[in-house]
């Protein structure tokens, strides 16, 4: 008997006979001769689980998590406070192992979740219509894309660099087959160049993307974007960081047509970047072209209120090639996360958690720009990341700080290589100011001890 | 007497969090701050501000917690009773899994840490790739797409851009008619059209029409082995032969790879391209509509296409154990298909689950899911056979289909309505109206987890539903009776959308 | 039409884990050996060994997780509804303090470990006793009774060893009529005889009958204050005379402690000895009857006695850290009431609750059991008034109790027929034929965890529940309709107790 | 609001005008002047949970638990693996948050998990009636005694210096009022001294305990005792590690009137010694004297199986001061963890694993006390536990190991001053051979460093 399986000697001796075959082999007949795997597979033998649990603890304690040292450490997700609520709400096995609420009389809590769900992602965004979660921040941006191309029938992306390199890349990706092009407009002063957007924009461009707050954390303008992008016909997508929604203002506001991104921030844990969950949300227009399950209210038999998966003519199992999307397992179980972990913040929680990040980096900013030989890489405001410049080696001050248990952030070198020496810093609310004291102390001594060419520490 | 028969709690009425939301309750408690009370407008120009807040609900800690425990009961779920959805593989979820992946080293790894300091994430993926490499006969592994359909999607990338490579430009996808709806929706989104391949009268991919439509244009066969049928394709060789031989390749959809498990390799049948969904062959639980994942493995021709970036090891030079690092530098690769490295916390559940069954482990479970498989059909057969037959009359792999049109035809139920009917006695029912080859399917996928009794139960109650289905068709016909909400109006539901609260 | 209406797992008939049992079925799976063989008989010698193995179940480990799974879906719990037991402080639990009691160093802290290597622990259990002391206004606290009647047992013990240290021997420990069970039964178990004392009209204890039984053969008053009728005795200061003037102890039976904290502190009223209740003010999940914790904290002249080990801070003497220790040494301490340091899993959560709260957190939480508690009075009053009188009408602390009296006279419905009808509507029921004073009692503890609309619609059940005896009592007199089970056969259980399966 | 409370402003204040009053000060007017506290609390200020968190993660990082280093520790509470199952049962709230099953119709999970685990109780210590658990296994024992005391009527208790010295000295704490008297047979060779047992029996003996195995790990030949207990009139009462009972003989096969327990080894977690459960399993004429909850089995209203409490005339809440005991609150929870537990070791695999910590051990005692320097103290057959003597201080022994990682075990000078030198050893699963040579490596060095004198390490 294999692990978690019943079948004794007797159990499967009645089977087979029921069946009416003599062996288990015999049920393997349809696979012709030469298919068939005459060796056992070429892996260990199966552990107890005391023996699994020890060997991937090991495997784990081999990672410096952001529970082993000081981390600022952003860059699409972040460290943020996980309640013990949302634990123990996702782990409830109803919630934890149905699967997409297909038969909806015994699925109405998952289905209600998601209806709560599309509320707030509606709220937070500021757009009517929201569905139910795709996999992550890139594939959406990219989703939505794929939504621009087929909306607008036009064939040319135009993206700042300020988003989220792996969404442009996932974009470029996914858009292999559409007979797209994909054109990237720069950033000045740590924002998306207004002149260069006007230039890129024209007749045959189905969307423009942008990133609130961008890679580099400063807050874009999407007024001043929005009124030229409608007048080109092409869609306004904004993959925006939902944690910054609380301060700042909804990019439905602004009028953008598409708002996606990462729903990392909002009570999932990091787990090295996934699961957790995209969101996408739009205007009402484009509700029938949106990707991925919507729930929506109804009425039973009997009158009762209750929830169903709808509008499910745009999705795969129903329409094949004429879908709007191929999605099918998405994220419940993390879009689930994020709506406990909203409910615990609450309308307040959620603005003042907001402005929490806001007053710390900004003090932490000031307190980075302030040590010699780092400099701001923009002055843009900023809600929860900021960029800076040093004046030593990168990757050699990253090692300095690490052997002192503190992560700065990331380096911006690999996807901005017109920043050589940046330096990505994030802040969350499980940063104290304390911490980010430390942080300036370690970074400085950092930095002072690579300007004078002293040893790096093994 | 007009007593009360159902519990309040399961018969309440749906109430939102909104509902619940009262003006000033809170559960959230702000962390100490440094006394900073600098107006946010200061470090942030207003017009760039919220005026009015998310409206999110406010209501107290404790009354969140049993909102969402509440919720959970209106749930039915695997951890309760048997849930048969054929094609979807709803095995135990084992309690282990959420431990390890719960672990801080994984949980509150950063995506973004220096590979240097992931190594064990990084070595746990790299084991991981070796080890579906292994079941599936492929030596290329990416781990990186988020779900079977995102697999599907990197293989159509995989294809075209093999193809560009080679300068040839092909525009169609073939995929049997008895294909899952992704597969050709995936198609369509990777750019290609669909045509589709009948199956004849055994439910096996029809060799003359693939014959006949496999031209110089297609790029790739989409096919799913065992078949959405639960069949094995008998003549798999050849097909691989018609595929490879105008320069195709064949893509395998790995859905059913729980039939096979160290029985057959997809690789060794020729398949270039094969996704895993590690929520099913590999026990990821189901979440309720996700997470899942969907790695794919491929072969050498297939390789340097693979998105990046890629996990390899990399042996050590001075005698100290191999490293493990992340690849970007691959000059032919398709590029990403997602942020970062994938969905890892799923990766730690079933890298727990293969370690703990190991190769004959994994074996045995593909052997008894079949096993189960044809013990149900044949306890449905006995007790069920006329009025809901078995839709192609063999052995079945892992999953088997029954037609319901004698029973609409001679008891005036449908497939629905026995679905719904079985709501009622604790069952989730199978998955119904798929493949659409078959008239009033039901697609029966009972897995290796469960015991004989309990699909002996599951067969005696189809029966028992059809016996009293002969005696009052009405019965089922409403049914479910005892479910949180009876059925409900999908088509008022679509017609005009409610989506979200008003509030 | 017989229509089931009825969730099959609802009325689902139970079956044990043994019914469940096929033989050669398992879950556990061995860890890898070093291929040891040797037979166990040449070890142990035979005539020691079991020879026929103790008949545990036989099940696979998805039907464990199943069985236990579904077993708890026959509960009613405290984070799905309204648990309003008094005297038993059914508060929120918070999902923090399992998550914190998790923590290996707290779950796999060896409970022998040198007291060098778990200072943390210590250091917890020393800032609890800190924290337990300044709630209940006297200096000196033991952590180890496991539970409220354990540490009343203590307490006994305690003040036996204090009057024997004086060559005072007594034989009588005094408690008032309305005093819970465990008071006397320790009493018994301590080897005392109890004196019961009478209550009042009011409710409060009869200082004639105190002043009469306060004798110089009692060695201890136990009172409960708030009373068990949720009322502050207003004459404890004279009651504490009196008690002190004979020479005997002052005993706190804290289970009401919820109701004052910060308000007011039994030391402060003259109490020598005080048992804190961790599972009702501070906390810890009631877990179905356990686990609990029952620190207790008493006076100067009583701090010699008290049990051992005792949790002590070490000033440091070179300017480190203070360090903590377990302090054995301590010649006149009763001893040891169990093995180890006692409930430790509880003192993490309870001190993560003082924590979360903090000293105005603790006052607001009391306050708030005490204005809900009102509320709720007042509402029944409004609403049950006539069948359901308060029976000591007047402003109550964090409970109070209704008479059924004129329920049952009048409209023929005990006390338990509203019990077991509030079970159809989702409530727990409050706590029933007790205190024994009150005719068809019905305590009533609401907590401040609970909302303003939950009591509110709570009452309004109980109103809707005596409108519908007035017409039909029937339909509660055979309560409950919609759980698990209905009313069961409580005499035939004792009659001839089946307490094991035979199988 | 204070945390977790939901009183808003405009509640109080309608609140407290429907109850008729116009504060919440009024509410406490009953509190005489005098008694009421007129300053805050000297408790710090609130704090949001994530700081809650920190902080106790801080202090439990400041304990060595069996995860930090290789432990050897026993001595009553063992370091087996609890499997994840157990804590997935036990987290559901259905299970944690109930209260004691007054209300049967809606605690029919809780009533069957009792029924279940008296049943388990009975196969394991083979005596047909068991309790639902009472505290852990010290008092246990001491609620054994005092039901012997009142059942004998007689005044003296008789015990193996081989019980837990918890144990005895629980006994004793908790007699103080029994006028009982309690002597102590001394252990010759490891176990209880035959002869000394016999001289101690007469006539106005209540009670023998004993220990199975003993607390130097040793197998009491219990049917030696049997015959001149039960002669003497008086109850013999067995205090077993049920994990050794697997493979031992059960008490009541040997005639044991009472046998008690700590229940920890059973799936319950080392929480630094509590909460666990104790057991309390006796034959049928005492079944109306045991203390604590009973779960029985009986029908509702229409003929369905159910469980109820039964024999609550036992009990304090009815019976008050003629109860058997005082308990109330006991340990559910934790008696849970071990039905579950014992449900997924199963028939055969609590055999198995018996015999694997049999084996395991004779290797491990074999291995140890072929150093240098380590001798047995007693050379009688051992299940999972085992006590040397070290020629060398145990004390400074210990430091040298516990700073290579390893706990060798627990010394027995302490409640054991005629073994100074004692160490006992304990061996789980968890242990693996490996770390069994660690250990005899590490001990071995120690000894060795002691006896030449060698300094101890910082
Ligand atoms: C046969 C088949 N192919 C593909 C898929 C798509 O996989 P996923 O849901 O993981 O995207 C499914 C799953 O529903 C399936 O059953
Ligand atoms: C008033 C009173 N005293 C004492 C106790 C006994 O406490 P425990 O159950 O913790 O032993 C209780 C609890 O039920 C109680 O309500």
């Amino acid at each position: 008997m294999s692990r978690y399986t019943a079948a004794t000697d007797a159990d499967r001796e009645a089977m087979l006979e029921a069946i009416g075959v003599t062996s288990v082999d015999e049920l393997f007949a349809s696979v012709p001769e030469g298919l068939r795997l005459r060796r056992p597979l070429d892996l260990p033998a199966g552990r107890s689980e005391q023996e699994v649990h020890g060997h991937l603890r090991d495997l784990a304690a081999r990672n410096v998590s952001t529970e082993d040292e000081l981390s600022f450490t952003g860059g699409g997700m972040y460290d943020h406070y996980v309640p013990a609520l949302v634990d123990s709400i996702v782990g409830r096995s109803e919630f934890l192992t149905p699967y997409t609420p297909y038969q909806p009389e015994v699925s109405q809590g998952g289905l209600q979740v998601m209806f709560e769900y599309q509320t707030m992602i509606s709220e937070l965004t500021g757009l009517p219509v929201s569905n139910a979660s795709v996999y992550e921040g890139p594939s959406a941006l990219a989703a939505a894309g794929y939504l621009a191309r087929v909306h607008t029938g036009r064939s040319r992306f135009v993206a700042s660099r300020g988003v989220h390199p792996h969404a442009r890349e996932t974009l470029a990706t996914t858009s292999a087959g559409w007979q797209t092009t994909l054109d990237e407009v720069p950033l000045v002063d740590g924002v998306t160049d207004l002149e260069a957007l006007r230039a890129a924009l024209g007749e045959d461009v189905a969307a423009m993307f942008v990133a609130q707050p961008n890679y580099l954390g400063a807050i874009e303008d999407l007024e001043a974007f929005a009124a030229d992008v409608k007048a080109a016909g092409a869609l306004l997508i904004v993959a925006a960081d939902p944690m910054t929604l609380g301060v700042l203002r909804p990019p439905g506001d602004f009028g953008a047509d598409i708002c996606v991104g990462e729903g990392q921030p909002l009570g999932n844990r990091l787990d090295y970047g996934g699961p957790s969950f995209g969101f996408f949300a739009a205007q009402q227009e484009l509700l029938r072209r949106m990707p991925g399950r919507i729930a929506g209210e109804t009425v039973d038999a009997d009158g009762r209120r209750g929830f169903v998966l709808t509008l499910q003519t745009r999705e795969q199992h129903i329409r094949r090639e004429k879908a709007t999307s191929n999605i099918c397992t998405a994220q419940a179980l993390n879009a689930l996360m994020g709506t406990v972990y909203l409910s615990w913040l609450g309308q307040e929680g959620f603005r003042e958690l907001g402005e929490l990040l806001v007053r710390r980096t900004a003090h932490a900013r000031q307190a980075l720009c302030a040590l010699d030989g780092v400099r701001a890489l923009h002055d843009q405001p900023v809600v929860r990341e900021f960029a800076v410049g040093l004046d030593a080696p990168v990757e050699r001050v990253l090692e300095r700080c690490w052997a002192e248990g503190v992560n700065p952030g990331l380096p911006l070198a690999g996807d901005y290589p017109e920043h050589p020496d940046g330096l990505l810093v994030a802040i969350t609310e499980q940063r104290t100011a304390a911490d980010v004291e430390r942080l300036a102390a370690v970074l400085g001594a950092a930095v002072a001890a690579e300007r004078s060419g002293a040893e790096v520490p093994a | 007497m007009s007593v009360q028969t159902q519990t309040p709690q399961q018969r309440e009425r749906a109430t939102t969090i909104f509902e619940k939301s009262v003006p000033g309750r809170r559960a959230w408690v702000a962390p100490a701050d440094d006394g900073d009370r600098t107006p946010i407008a200061e470090l942030i120009p207003s017009r760039l501000l919220r005026t009015e807040p998310a409206r999110l609900p406010e209501v107290s800690e404790p009354e969140i917690n049993r909102h969402y425990n509440r919720l959970s009961k209106r749930n039915f779920d695997l951890d309760t009773g048997l849930y048969p959805l054929g094609s979807c593989t709803m095995k135990h979820n084992p309690k282990l899994h959420e431990r390890v992946a719960a672990l801080p080293g994984h949980a509150r790894l950063h995506p973004a840490q220096d590979p240097r300091r992931a190594q064990g994430a990084l070595q746990l993926m790299w084991e991981l790739q070796g080890a579906l490499a292994e079941v599936s006969g492929l030596p290329h592994v990416s781990l990186q797409p988020s779900a079977g359909s995102h697999g599907e999607l990197a293989g159509v990338l995989l294809t075209r851009a093999y193809h560009e490579d080679r300068g040839e430009h092909r525009t169609k996808v073939l995929a049997p008619e008895t294909s899952h709806g992704t597969n050709p929706a995936t198609v369509t989104m990777g750019g290609y059209d669909t045509v589709k391949v009948a199956v004849d009268a055994d439910g096996n991919v029809d060799l003359d029409d693939l014959r006949a439509k496999a031209t110089e244009d297609v790029a790739c066969l989409m096919l799913t082995n065992p078949s959405t049928l639960g069949l094995f394709e008998p003549n798999i060789e050849e097909i691989s032969r018609i595929v490879h031989g105008i320069g195709a390749t064949l893509y395998y959809d790995g859905a059913n790879l729980n039939a096979i498990m160290g029985r057959s390799r997809p690789g060794d049948m020729g398949f270039d391209i094969v996704h895993f969904n590690l929520h099913k062959s590999f026990t990821q639980p189901h979440g309720g509509g996700g997470p899942g994942s969907g790695p794919i493995a491929v072969s050498d021709r297939i390789e340097p296409y693979l998105p990046r970036p890629q996990v390899v090891r990399r042996p050590s030079d001075n005698g100290h154990a191999p490293s493990f690092d992340l690849e970007f530098d691959r000059p032919k690769s398709i590029g990403r298909l997602r942020g970062f490295q994938g969905n890892f916390g799923v990766f730690v559940r079933s890298y727990a689950y293969i370690l703990s069954l190991g190769g004959d482990g994994l074996q045995e479970a593909s052997e008894t899911a079949v096993l189960n498989a044809n013990y149900l059909q044949a306890r449905l057969k006995e007790l069920c056979g006329t009025h809901l037959p078995v839709a192609y009359d063999r052995l079945c792999m892992h999953e088997f289909v029954l037609s319901g049109a004698p029973m609409k035809r001679e008891l005036g139920l449908r497939t629905t309505d026995l679905a719904k009917r079985l709501l009622d006695h604790g069952y989730h029912p199978p998955t119904v109206y798929f493949p659409l080859v078959v008239e009033e399917a039901l697609m029966i996928e009972p897995t290796e987890t469960e015991t004989k009794e309990t699909l002996d139960a599951f067969a005696e109650t189809v029966a028992e539903i059809l016996r009293e289905a002969t005696e009052d068709p009405e019965i089922a016909r409403n049914a479910p009776y005892s479910t949180p909400v009876r059925r409900l109006d999908e088509a008022a539901a679509a017609k005009r959308p409610v989506i979200r609260q008003s509030w």
